[in-house]
């Protein structure tokens, strides 16, 4: 075992994967120094600016080049630097990157990488706070990972820089400098695989990135009460991993789904209404759905606090689930 | 025409009697067959949005004329005659255009998403300006992969007022890649004129701040195409930098087929026979001696026969299983 | 009664709300010429082109435009030809129009409307053909409305207008040409309220845009086998009549959700999972939902025939939830 | 400096001595505030993402004091010197800073979306460039109410190579709106110099297509930017169509508070008391008598009690009630 943090995983990740293939290849703003947060730190050092190229703030552009890279031979790495400016690139991702390769019958494929960070804590306010997730979700030809740890994110980057098609890695803000233990030799995290993160019988609760630490918190207030919950983290959202879920749900005949988004239209309802039909006779309960109210991200440090969900709300949810008012709360 | 031009690296090749036939020989084929994709529009044989670039086959002919295979090529959403004039078979974009099987694109891209990998065509797209970008990013994976490669965009003037066009040439100049940017431009934007975009006339006036190599050349002179092509494409061949080409050129049809087309004045009969860039060259050949009438005759002949090949070959085409939906979304997925 | 359709009564609504209000224009690609569809046809003519500005191709700074007029106090109507490309206007419409009003703490207000179309069946192929609503619906701060019929689209565009809001518009292109008979003097239709369109016992259909043709369609059918079916249109997204909804579900016991997006991630699993939060006890069946396949749409005609939901799909759906096999299919 | 310009519609208004010395009040006011910011942010008692304009304060200060109460002003993410020279209140603008329900938007924006509608401040925002379209609009608006505002939109280099700043400057023009886009060229976009994101240093250039009267100015130094933008806005206000200013000026802090700064060369303490904004004019209207030591001393003296009011009145506020959260989302709920 040795200690690391998400963003180190990150950035290994990348050394790893350029070292390995001469195809590889970063883009975005300020990369070759590192980004804001240091993810692609050292590479530039090592790789030069031809592999490591800084671009000006043309998140359009720089999306449209790396389809184009991708779609001739190289395995472009994009970093968008904040989830929210995502919406500047979406054009070129949804309407070219994720359809070229069915609207060309087969013959284009787009090998790229979008990463991005998403999430509020940070005091960032409305628009560099965003959890977008489900938008992509909702575009069929892109692949989504959503990792909540540091071999997850490490496994997944890796993953995706070897698919032959686009898929957007949506980090966290607030993980990537969590301390974490991690094996030696992890092993590989392939795209499409749930994890169950913790195990138990009385519900379960699936959980998006933050959201898993969170749900960790809750599972274990509840089992002081007495009370085991099962904790999935889907890693992946497309294609996302159903049956995970579902078995679980078929033994714990409840489920909470969290994450950090607007809960409106986020991805929570998507597995809400798969559970539901594939589970139906299984669930004692509603499913209960935690995510941000249906508000942009405020800016003030305690109207963010409370806007944000974490154990608490998971918590309430569970024990709602289990038709037992919440000790305490 | 107008423009600056740095000192071209070589001249384009010279110009030999068959070269010239072939060039008519292209235009003559992109004409025939969007004149019968116009019946086969009204007969409800070809589908969806169906944008004709009758009148402006110069551009796509005196550009394609000098590209190699493996130089990859964009299209917009009126890309039929940039398709045929790469190489790509008739008989596979009318199937396309029908949405069958043996389409180009299996039938699942249509007329404003043709793609023929095999002869370099790497994309078009109904999002105006959308593979300018995308273009460039092909042009980078040349550069990184030492290969002398020169991508080619092809866009109208409307696409020059949308941001990401802007976005490309700042990058292309910046990063100094082998990116030839051409521009049809026809003086309309669907049903509106320049003047109703921008107040720039020329598009090689919007690039000038750019260090960009840049011409305006009379876009219905298949010869002024081509020989301000060859320039610019020697140029990029041997690495120096992006270049655009402005093609002044006149549509002739509505913006897509079955418009009414009330937005643009005709042309007078007699004024687009001076213009129509096949007629100019059938005079200019029969003149210069390049060809005869007989020649001249031969071709179309041979074109009208290709295009009825093509007609029969897609109506017999089956149309594609459904499965293929879903086969196609990913490409690890199915026969992808 | 008269006789119109749903293009037109978008056409004499705006005429009549820029008769009434000095402050509303229309801005947009080829508006002054009517647009592709006629939607704006002689407004030019009569207001001028002051009043109803042709843009060129630039989607994202027309929709900065619109947001900075409707803070500077008019009441701005812009068209997005398709909605496939609100991709590149959705920087302005998420980041700006949607979270000024809360940024500023209440002082920005931005009363505009974004007009626009979606939806398939033209064979326009798969970047003049999707279906987004249910990103729109994600994103707090902006009311989105779906208008069915010709009275709902007047109503509705009427009532965006007037909206201190934000409202987008989104319009069916397949709904634009059918004729309809509407009263002379049609009620107003509000903003977030509902309307059932055909009642029934059995089971209820929620159906959005052209669905609402379909979902009556497999209503007729079902009810040739004696089966009643409620057939609901939001044709509000947000705010969500959601009362409504589970008003009919208490009382049928069963429901499908029906629209043309992509399932995966649409609207119909925030309808899904909100429902089967707010009417657990009283589902006899899972929720079916009916929405298109995870795929881009196809051109071919056939596919895109095979690829779009429409009214077989409902039937099914609805008989799925009443547990009989379907008749005949 | 540089920069094509039409003739002036008129001159920049007279410079008196009391204007000067409100100039030197408006940049001191700016500098200190924010060098209390940098200390509340490493005290974690303002929060999120800060950007500080020390050392470009000459702009924000030379540019508004001519600016009328209902002239629309926008601004992107180094906001809070546009903010004080608009006139927004010092304790309002801290407040904010610290989320505080007596912030200028109750604690909801926060640095990066500063807005105070009572004096003419429309909007920052943190999308780089993001505002410069939103701006047009309020131009269109006045135009339309047939006023004779001038809308004003503070932006960086970076935004320059965005491409809704090309769009607008498209239609800034073909429209003949009055908007003046002043641009804060400190030649660095975050980590990365100018020459990393164009070729094209000057951002008067990259307009120079665009009928559109633009100048380039000495940014640090507050008369020539008073004067330059003085033309402009005479010009605007008679409805002569947009303009440019580009200011070049330097960054003194990191990109944000907190930053390690390592990208940027440090400019040595003597040049930068050469270049400071701040000491010039102090210098300069010592020297011209426009004012004296004791009066500058006042002034700083002055603007030190304002923040640390400003300070104490922040710190003494609330922080906004949860309910705010659902009240503020649409206009038609709450309070809002
Ligand atoms: C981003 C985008 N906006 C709007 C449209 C609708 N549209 C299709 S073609 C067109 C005009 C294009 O004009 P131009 O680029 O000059 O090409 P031309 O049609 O003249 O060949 C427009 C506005 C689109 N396809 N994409
Ligand atoms: C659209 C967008 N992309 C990226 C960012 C991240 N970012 C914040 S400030 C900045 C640099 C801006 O440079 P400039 O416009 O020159 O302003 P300066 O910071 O120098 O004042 C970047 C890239 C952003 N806020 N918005
Ligand atoms: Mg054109
Ligand atoms: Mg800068």
């Amino acid at each position: 075992m040795r200690e690391t943090t998400y963003l180190k995983e990150i950035n290994a990740t990348l050394f790893e994967a350029m070292r390995g293939d001469p195809r590889v290849l970063v883009i975005g703003e300020d990369v070759a120094e590192g980004g804001p947060y240091t993810a692609t730190a050292g590479l530039a050092e090592e790789f030069g600016t031809d592999r490591i190229r800084n671009t000006p703030i043309s998140e359009a552009a720089i999306c449209g080049v790396a389809i184009g890279a991708a779609q001739s031979g190289l395995r472009p790495v994009l970093e968008i630097m904040f989830i929210d400016f995502i919406t500047l690139a979406l054009d070129q991702l949804v309407n070219a990157a994720a359809k070229a390769h069915s609207m060309s019958g087969g013959q284009l494929r787009v090998p790229m990488v979008l990463r991005t960070q998403g999430g509020a804590g940070q005091r960032g306010a409305a628009q560099h706070s965003q959890s977008l997730e489900s938008w992509l979700a909702h575009v069929p030809g892109l692949k989504v990972v959503m990792p909540s740890r540091a071999v997850d994110v490490a496994g997944l980057l890796s993953s995706a820089i070897a698919d032959p098609n686009p898929v957007v890695v949506i980090e966290s803000k607030t993980l990537y400098f969590r301390r974490e233990r991690v094996p030696d030799e992890p092993e590989p995290v392939p795209i499409g695989r749930a994890r169950t993160v913790r195990e138990g019988g009385d519900v379960t609760i699936v959980a998006l990135s933050r959201l898993v630490g969170e749900a960790l918190a809750a599972a274990d207030r509840l089992a002081a009460e007495g009370i085991e919950a099962e904790v999935i983290d889907p890693r992946t959202l497309v294609p996302l991993d159903l049956e995970a879920v579902v078995e679980s749900v078929r033994r714990t005949n409840r489920l909470v789904v969290a994450h950090e988004a607007v809960a409106h239209g986020g991805f929570g309802a998507e597995i809400a209404a798969r559970v539901q039909a594939a589970a139906f006779d299984h669930l004692d309960a509603p499913i209960e759905r935690v995510g941000a109210p249906f508000a942009p991200v405020p800016f003030s440090p305690p109207l963010e606090d409370a806007y944000l969900p974490g154990s608490e709300d998971v918590y309430v949810a569970a024990r709602t689930t289990l038709g037992r008012p919440a000790a305490g709360s | 025409m107008s423009g600056r031009r740095q000192p071209p690296a070589g001249p384009a090749a010279e110009l030999d009697d068959g070269q010239a036939l072939a060039l008519l020989a292209t235009m003559r084929r992109i004409r025939l067959f969007e004149e019968r994709v116009a019946q086969l529009k009204r007969a409800d044989e070809v589908h969806g949005l169906i944008h004709l670039s009758i009148g402006q086959e110069a551009v796509a002919a005196g550009v394609c004329a000098q590209l190699r295979g493996d130089d990859p090529v964009y299209s917009g959403h009126r890309a039929h005659g940039h398709a045929i004039a790469k190489g790509a078979p008739l008989e596979r974009v009318m199937a396309e255009l029908m949405g069958r099987v043996d389409g180009l694109c299996s039938g699942l891209g249509g007329s404003m998403h043709l793609v023929d990998t095999e002869h370099g065509l790497l994309g078009a797209t109904g999002v105006v300006g959308g593979n300018v970008p995308i273009a460039l990013g092909s042009a980078l994976a040349a550069r990184l992969g030492d290969s002398d490669r020169v991508a080619v965009v092809f866009f109208g003037d409307g696409a020059v007022q949308a941001g990401h066009f802007n976005e490309s040439v700042n990058l292309a100049t910046l990063w100094g890649l082998s990116l030839i940017l051409v521009c049809e431009n026809n003086g309309f934007a669907e049903f509106t004129p320049r003047s109703a975009h921008t107040n720039i006339e020329r598009v090689s006036d919007v690039v000038a701040p750019y260090d960009l190599t840049r011409e305006t050349v009379d876009g219905n002179d298949v010869l002024a195409v081509r020989e301000a092509f060859g320039h610019l494409l020697a140029a990029a061949r041997a690495g120096r930098g992006p270049m655009l080409l402005e093609c002044l050129t006149h549509r002739v049809r509505g913006h897509y087929e079955g418009d009414p087309a009330r937005y643009r004045e005709a042309l007078a009969e007699e004024d687009w026979r001076e213009r129509d860039p096949i007629l100019r060259l059938e005079r200019h050949g029969v003149a210069a001696g390049w060809f005869d009438g007989d020649a001249v005759a031969a071709v179309e002949r041979d074109a009208g026969e290709a295009v009825s090949e093509a007609v029969r070959f897609a109506r017999q085409s089956p149309f594609p299983p459904a499965e293929l939906i879903a086969e196609l979304v990913y490409a690890d997925r199915g026969r992808g």
